[in-house]
């Protein structure tokens, strides 16, 4: 399970995948847990995915990414219970132009939350717990198409 | 030549879905020939089925597809909670 | 001296300095030293900044982007001598949304080319040594302007 | 009322520039009313000032300013060859 992990998530060995000599510009991407939505305070947070096609989803997004642009991409979400402020996900794309590797990083994120099965439950302070949905998929049929 | 043999489809939930229906996994018997709607309208007819939205996001063998998009005989069919990756 | 740094840079502490409960986007971009220029193989470079300036003018690039974006910056820039994939600058910025992140971590590294006073002397494999401009200076009068 | 004194600018010089003029600070007495295109003229006068490009980067107590910035006593005029930081 290359694209989920368990543990903390390392933002400096993703850079390090995709470095080389000839790809000078690295773009990034982190995405933390937030201590509030929605207005109410967020006490702790549970990442679940439907772990097999969450898999072949990423790679097809890393696939399409580098085939698009010239760069190499490294991608990891996390699953499990986060804490406030624990990286949720990250992201590291090298190109030889930082064009390139800007853009490029923008598709995977914006991709990873369009396409990827993967749901949040926040506990709040006050103890209630609640699926948190990004209203993304009812218009979303098909991989190619915006919703 | 008329097939008499079901289709049997590997339904998945996940999430809100699974709370809903109280079920991660059920196998369907459907019509040959039966496509997404079709899973979906069998699903409806569970128990919390019909709390189910109008067009769910589905996934057939771990990709993204339509409601019109055919099933076939061991396919598995994932309906998928709105995404909140990220 | 902030934001000139005659040691390697660490990108994990300039995400950590901008990071924070309310702002869970950080966009990031590291810069390293390329194996090549125009075709000829570099072995080493050196950094070289009119410090004072430098200085000053990062400070500038960083107040006007926290005040044009609700964002947090973090900016280092290398100087001295670099091997071949050391990182020459690092930029990490924090937000509420991802949009105002990514726009502003890529007008700190626009504005930062374009404004602050640094230079590069590039040593080739055959031993020549030469100066290497981005040819943005003669159009440039003012900070506001384009060239 | 006419002033007689003049207007001493201390001009820094780096990278390519200051090995192409031999010099890295030099302080020039400037008429009054002097600016930045006259402290140009300035360099252009000494040896290897020709090499200078038309219309330089130039920096006044650290801020970028066009050619026709004025200069006062004290100024720090900097000229800058082409960036390249990043």
């Amino acid at each position: 399970m290359p694209f989920l992990s368990d543990t903390p998530l390392d933002l400096a060995g993703l850079i390090a995948e995709v470095t080389a000599p000839d790809r000078g510009g690295i773009a990034a991407f982190v995405g933390t847990v937030r201590d509030h939505h929605g207005g109410r305070p967020v006490a702790e947070l549970e990442y679940s995915a439907y772990g097999a096609m969450a898999e072949a989803e990423c790679g097809r997004i890393v696939e399409e990414t580098e085939r698009r642009w010239p760069v190499r991409v490294a991608l990891r979400h996390r699953i499990g219970l986060l804490a406030i402020g624990e990286a949720a996900v990250a992201i590291a794309v090298a190109g030889a132009h930082r064009d390139e590797a800007f853009a490029a990083c923008r598709h995977v994120i914006e991709e990873l939350k369009r396409r990827v099965p993967i749901w949040k439950r926040e506990r709040y302070a006050d103890g209630t717990v609640e699926w948190v949905g990004t209203g993304q998929a009812p218009g979303l049929t098909a991989p190619g198409g915006r919703p | 030549m008329v097939t008499t043999a079901s289709t049997t489809v590997h339904i998945l939930l996940f999430a809100s879905y699974a709370e809903r229906l109280g079920l991660e996994r059920i196998d369907a018997a459907l019509r040959p020939g039966a496509t997404v709607a079709d899973a979906l309208a069998y699903l409806r007819a569970l128990p919390g089925g019909a709390e189910l939205p109008a067009r769910p996001l589905c996934a057939r063998n771990l990709a993204h597809v339509g409601a019109d998009a055919a099933l076939a005989d061991g396919d598995e069919l994932a309906v998928l909670p709105p995404l909140a990756g990220g």
